[in-house]
């Protein structure tokens, strides 16, 4: 293979850094299997939010929802189908997405509600929905005897796990880029060629052009709720498929990586979204790795790339266009050309 | 009239887009100077650059300080522009909607001992000072005859009236330009008229005023002089009448 | 709009009315003598009331559910053994969910403390007990915790009991295990807490003790996923050679990384050795951890007297009744409920300074499913056996922990086979 | 039932509901008034709590010929020595008390001006968002930085009235200090807010731009703001220091900042006789949980889980049906006012 022989003459370089092939490899696939995950996770909210104006916090319990029907589902009933998960996913999460905008949104706006009034809200949905899902995970547990605020890894049946050479592809890998691919084809299709994707972007844009599109604006807020929260769901069930081990806070513990690669997108450019995830998947898994090996940083320094990954994105490129912004250069130049 | 703000080969470039390509336009002082142009073809853009809301790309923007001569103000802040001298009001009004029509007036004077924070608790140190801005504001809204309106809150406001709040503000400070962006827009025509007829009255007070707006059937009665902007460049300028009559903007109206 | 003035004349004049009844009443009673009767005389005999402040929620929970089950059976054992001594007392239990946080910790014993119970069992974490530690002295609480091991905590004279031993001896029992299994050169990939740390630093040192050399890998607890620490661990494990992974961590996180440990064939080719953490929990397994276990055979250390027969009738009795295995410290927090029982009968008084004299005495000839109980004089426990455990495949192809060997005097004695 | 000690109730109640009371008066000010979504109060609390245990550790122990760095405070050594010696000198006491309060002010009102660095040009969303993922930052480097005790923290931190002799007096002196610091908070807020500067405030959360415009220098009013505010939260750590005398990374997590969320937008926005009853509320109802759930005895159905729901959707409900809080934002009362209405009433103009 390529790579491989590229390795072999990488490492006949004399005084650099030394790392194997099969950590570079079984690294690699990681890193394209992370930002597969970041993408399905963090797509839907650069789509809610640039449809919807809301900066949706409910957005990881989605991600948890998503992964718990799957547990649920596998724990109770003993199912290993990936695409009955997946269906079970957006239907339950995707419901819940457009009941919240129902119940609370949608009637904050109608009343003119600022936009930090619907974050706050969110916040405040984000608290009940993490701990109404700690008490069905309780009661769960308690009747049927099973442990489900820790549970192991879900192996679905059916999905194959391929081998190129030395390099394995898990089946969870080969489930996650289908999906992805899956994803960004629909998403493309649906906002590119279909009436309803037009009138999403247009409700973006331009609320009162939107009207134009002939589909009613609460519709096209609705429909956006359904597909952003069953998407973030579906990436829930295939988190319970690689993860090592799933507990109610695993949403809630990827939330600032999720909304760093949305805001690495500036919550509105789906191109850039993506983009945001390769980078995030990359910053954390090479950036970790080599630092460890190399500069002996401690591993538990990982959150913090990520971090300062963020505040550098807010400082050097603030998404202005998504959460307005304030006219202010605090390094002005006054008559620069004189 | 010596000019009080000049603008030399102003422009403004977004990546590829060229919202502003060389503009230079002057501005007499005591004088209504109207901006008019198709949608999109830089008036609000060049207003930005002046009140430092972009930096220009290339060119400079000039304002007649206190001792009288030119100044460069471009790259400046908007804060700093403002306490140059300089009043811009929006397109879509913008007042502090859970302030009374007295507060919205009375926050805009740039230098009160009771904003500082060191100040601020201690009312003595401030109260004369207050007393005195709120004798001016409520005289200068007694003499717009919004009297009646000195506690009402910014939503229970008309257009017009809201419109006219904006351009008071100013008044509280010793601004000597106003860049109005389309006052008369989303106002009846009678009202629009009232409108213009105070910044004419304002006009004769030694005020001067560069005017966005696309109902040009009020603007065209008070202004002094036009510039017309199309695709970020200057389409034609001078006096209304010869304005309205030059082919060019004919087209470029009918064909924007 | 009148009522804008009233909520605010309402506040002040509560806030005035509280302040005062502090200041007044709380003045004049602080120097007065306390009578604070914690039992109450009935016709039925004493009934006497033991606190628990448990992670039935947060970060342990799905620990302090089970341990909640411990303490109903305890109290009950503690009530029948009394019964049969022919003393007419009664212990009574509350039980408070601290969510495994600090604040709620205190505020538990602050609330115990207020109903007049001088007995608290719990908290779980040690950063917990760190912060009841000061209120607890200053009240006279006693305080039992069943699972804090933190070294900074072993203070003398201080109302702060702990019925685990500490880590520096299971590190040093975990250390004899990895160089006895022939390895040398260790990593040790560890949390990064205090656990994580103390436990690492006495097993790098007991290490080089035995003359193996070990070096420390921390990782950040709370990630939704610890697959990228674990391909950095392999990356090390690769370019420097090490013999052996020695894993520090809790049961979630460990049963996370071993799961992606058995997806990585760098890592499948190194013996592990792991501290009782993830012992007990449930999603360990599975068959792709139980063949990785068979693969690399993984070993780990917990705080257990092997072959001791009231633990075993313990947990065939727990299983009986709520049909789920003990957890980690199960066994500890029971012995604390039967010494906390105990010593307030002997204390003769209903009081936190007899109690814990009282403690001492009665731990010193009581013998539990966790031991010896003994005391040393920083309240901790002085005997702690350490036994060896493994992940088994059962008869019927399902993988169940085993305990497979003991520590005895420096070295470990296996008694059974675990991997073939 | 055993006799219930009242006193004691009111007094680690009080407490309790002293500290946050600081943070939710001041997160008013910078959310209710200047429009700062800080959802990041936690790490200025964090500071100063840090720096004033770190202090208060640190020179207990110098002052005492006890060299910290070869003792240092985190170790074993450290904690029985700062047992042993903490809290004996009335002087030395209150002294490092009021340093550690000076020095938790200046240095989390420092961070909280500098942190209006990378917020200052986007909205509040992402404002909100950057203080959360700094409070998490914050979190990580104190496990890793070992002065401070790192994973361990800082424990044994002398009681500041400990010399007292009774804890229960000395509980009580220590309640006085925070409710003074609360009265403190609260008028200064008061006084600052009743004046042209509370205008410009509520100008800037109105609108920032249009302040902008009118020559507010915005970005320089908000860092103030958050110096203040956050200087308060780092007075308020500190308390917390020497209320629950050990501190580790793992208190600062964000779920404090959304219970302050919570109360806040409870009592009203804007409002800071509201905070507090919020917290009143919230603080009790915590406090009397405590007391409710073993007499329930339900074991299936978490109580805290039951809790944390409930603030949730009071969160929602709140914004939904009653968006002003309990108690509404009241309209400024400058002279002003007294002089419009003399001149309107002389005109014969009348409102």
């Amino acid at each position: 293979m390529l790579p491989q022989v590229l390795h072999r003459a990488y490492l006949r370089c004399p005084k650099m850094p030394q790392v194997s092939w099969d950590v570079l490899s079984s690294l690699t696939v990681m890193v394209v299997h992370y930002s597969f995950l970041y993408m399905i996770f963090a797509m839907p909210l650069t789509l809610s939010y640039r449809t919807t104006k809301v900066i949706n916090f409910v957005h990881s319990n989605f991600i948890t929802y998503g992964a718990y029907v799957a547990i649920l589902l596998n724990g109770l009933y003993g199912n290993r189908n990936m695409l009955l998960a997946m269906a079970s996913a957006f239907a339950i999460v995707g419901g819940i997405a457009v009941l919240n905008n129902i119940a609370v949104f949608e009637p904050l706006s109608r009343r003119g509600a600022k936009p930090v009034a619907l974050m706050i809200s969110s916040m405040g949905l984000w608290i009940f929905y993490k701990y109404l899902l700690y008490t069905i995970i309780d009661l769960a547990t308690h009747f049927s005897r099973v442990n489900f605020v820790s549970y192991p890894k879900i192996v679905y049946e059916w999905i194959p796990s391929v081998s190129l050479d030395s390099v394995r592809l898990s089946s969870s890998f080969i489930a996650t880029s289908l999906s992805a691919a899956a994803m960004i084809v629909g998403l493309y299709v649906l906002l590119e060629k279909t009436n309803l994707g037009r009138a999403m972007r247009a409700v973006s844009d331009n609320p009162i052009l939107s009207e134009i599109s002939g589909i009613p604006k609460r519709t096209v807020i609705n429909l956006t709720w359904l597909i952003a929260g069953g998407i973030a769901g579906v990436g829930g069930v295939l988190w319970t498929s690689y993860a090592g081990a799933i507990t109610p806070e695993a949403g809630d513990s990827m939330i600032l990586q999720v909304f760093t690669v949305g805001f690495i997108g500036g919550l509105t450019s789906l191109t850039r979204t993506c983009i945001g995830a390769v980078l995030i998947a990359s910053i954390e898994n090479y950036g970790i790795t080599l630092l460890n090996q190399f500069f002996r940083v401690e591993t538990s320094y990982k959150p913090f790339l990520t971090f300062v990954t963020l505040i550098t994105t807010l400082i050097v490129s603030p998404p202005l266009g998504a959460g307005g912004g304030l006219p202010y250069r605090l390094f002005r130049r006054v008559g620069k050309s004189a | 009239m010596p000019n009080i703000l000049e603008a030399r080969d102003l422009a403004k470039y977004f990546g590829g887009v060229r919202a502003l390509d060389g503009v230079t336009i002057s501005v007499p002082e005591r004088s209504i100077v109207g901006l008019i142009g198709p949608n999109g073809s830089g008036k609000t853009t060049l207003f930005n650059v002046v009140t430092g809301f972009y930096e220009p790309t290339r060119g400079e923007v000039l304002l007649k300080n206190n001792s009288g001569s030119m100044e460069r103000i471009d790259g400046l802040n908007p804060n700093e522009v403002f306490l140059k001298g300089v009043v811009r009001t929006f397109q879509v009004p913008r007042l502090f909607t859970s302030l009374t029509v007295l507060e919205n007036v009375l926050v805009t004077p740039p230098v009160q001992i009771g904003e500082k924070v060191l100040d601020a608790p201690f009312k003595s140190r401030w109260e004369k000072q207050e007393r005195e801005l709120a004798k001016k504001a409520v005289g200068l809204l007694k003499k717009f005859g919004m009297e009646k309106y000195v506690y009402s809150r910014i939503t229970e406001l008309s257009v017009a009236h809201i419109k006219l709040l904006e351009t008071i503000r100013g008044l509280m400070t010793s601004a000597k330009l106003y860049l109005l962006d389309e006052p008369a827009a989303g106002v009846d025509y009678g009202v629009a008229r009232e409108l213009f007829n105070y910044i004419r009255g304002l006009r004769e007070e030694g005020l001067t005023f560069l005017i966005v707006e696309h109902r040009l059937d009020v603007l065209m009665d008070y202004v002094d002089y036009v510039y017309v902007l199309h695709n970020g460049k200057l389409l034609s300028e001078g006096k209304p009448s010869e304005v309205v009559n030059d082919p060019k903007v004919i087209e470029a109206y009918i064909g924007g | 709009m009148a009522s804008k003035s009233i909520p605010t004349q309402l506040i002040y004049l509560i806030a005035g009315v509280l302040i005062g009844l502090v200041a007044g009443y709380g003045v004049f009673s602080i120097t007065a003598p306390q009578p604070r009767p914690g039992e109450v005389p009935t016709g039925e005999g004493r009934v006497f009331t033991i606190g628990f402040t448990l992670p039935l929620s947060g970060e342990l929970s799905s620990i302090g559910k089970i341990w909640e089950k411990v303490v109903r059976l305890a109290i009950e054992d503690l009530n029948n053994e009394v019964k049969a001594f022919g003393l007419n007392i009664t212990f009574n239990y509350e039980i408070l969910d601290d969510e495994t946080k600090e604040e709620k910790a205190l505020q538990n014993v602050q609330t115990f403390a207020q109903k007049g119970i001088k007995v608290v069992i719990g908290p779980a974490a040690s950063s917990q007990v760190k912060v009841v530690k000061a209120f607890a002295d200053e009240n006279k609480i006693v305080i039992i915790s069943p699972s804090s091991t933190a070294p900074t905590l072993a203070l003398k004279g201080d109302f702060i009991f702990r019925t685990v031993g500490s880590d520096a001896g299971q590190a040093k029992a975990l250390a004899t295990l990895a160089h006895q299994e022939g390895s040398r050169k260790v990593i040790v990939f560890h949390r990064n807490d205090e656990y994580g740390r103390a436990f690492a630093d006495f097993f790098i040192n007991y290490f080089k003790d035995l003359g193996g050399t070990a070096v420390s890998q921390p990782y950040q607890t709370g990630l939704a996923d610890y697959a990228a620490e674990v391909s950095a661990l392999a990356g090390r494990v690769q370019s420097e050679g090490f013999e052996a992974v020695v894993l520090v961590a809790f049961d979630t996180d460990g049963a996370n990384i071993l799961s992606h440990a058995a997806e990585s064939a760098i890592l499948s080719r190194v013996r592990w050795f792991i501290s009782e953490g993830p012992h007990g929990a449930s999603e360990l397994l599975t068959q792709s951890v139980g063949e990785f276990a068979a693969k690399v055979k993984l070993y780990g250390t917990r705080p257990l007297f092997i072959a001791n027969p009231l633990y075993i009738e313990l947990k065939e009795r727990f299983k009986e009744m709520f049909g789920l295995e003990l957890a980690v410290f199960c066994e500890n927090l029971y012995d604390a409920v039967k010494l906390a029982g105990w010593a307030i009968i002997r204390a003769g008084s209903y009081d936190g300074e007899a109690i814990a004299k009282a403690l001492v005495e009665v731990a010193k000839t009581y013998y539990g499913p966790s031991g010896w109980t003994a005391f040393d004089e920083t309240g901790d426990k002085a005997q702690q056996d350490y036994g060896v455990w493994a992940i088994v495949k059962t008869a019927e192809g399902k993988y169940e922990f085993r305990d497979v060997g003991v520590y005895e005097r420096g070295s470990i004695v296996f008694i059974e086979v675990a991997y073939k | 039932m055993p006799e219930f000690d009242l006193i004691g109730f009111l007094v680690q109640w009080l407490t309790v509901f002293g500290l946050y009371s600081i943070l939710a008066i001041t997160l008013n000010l910078e959310a209710g008034f200047a429009g700062l979504t800080n959802f990041g109060k936690v790490v200025f609390y964090g500071i100063g709590a840090y720096v004033g245990a770190t202090l208060t550790t640190y020179l207990t122990l110098y002052l005492n010929n006890v060299d910290p760095f070869e003792c240092p405070p985190y170790s074993i050594d450290g904690i029985v020595k700062l047992i042993e010696l903490g809290g004996k000198s009335p002087s030395l006491s209150i002294g490092l008390l009021a340093l550690s309060l000076l020095a938790a002010f200046i240095a989390a009102g420092s961070v909280g001006f500098l942190l209006t660095y990378p917020i200052l040009r986007v909205g509040p969303a992402f404002v909100g968002f950057t203080l959360l993922s700094f409070g998490e930052l914050m979190r990580i480097f104190l496990r890793h930085y070992e002065p401070v005790g790192g994973s361990k923290g800082l424990a044994a931190i002398p009681r500041p009235f400990g010399w007292v002799g009774d804890p229960r007096l000395s509980s009580f002196i220590f309640l006085l200090l925070v409710l003074g610091l609360v009265a403190l908070t609260y008028i200064a807020m008061n006084k600052l807010t009743n004046s042209p500067m509370g205008r410009m405030l509520r100008a800037v959360r109105d609108d920032e731009i249009a302040a902008l415009c009118l020559g507010k220098h915005v970005p320089g009013i908000k860092a103030l703001t958050l110096f203040i505010g956050s200087g308060f939260s780092g007075m308020a750590g500190a308390l917390m220091a020497y209320y629950f005398t050990s501190v580790n990374p793992d208190m600062f997590v964000p779920a404090v900042t959304f219970n302050v969320w919570a109360m806040v937008i409870l009592g009203g926005m804007g409002n800071f006789t509201g905070s507090i009853i919020g917290v009143a509320l919230f603080t009790l109802m915590d406090r009397l949980l405590a007391f409710i759930t073993p007499a329930l005895g339900v074991a299936v159905i978490s109580p805290d889980y039951i809790r944390w729901m409930f603030v949730g959707l009071l969160i929602v409900v709140v914004l939904l049906f009653m968006p002003k809080g309990l108690l509404a934002e009241r309209p400024l009362k400058t002279p002003a006012l007294d002089e419009a209405r003399k001149l309107l009433v002389e005109g014969g103009g009348g409102a």
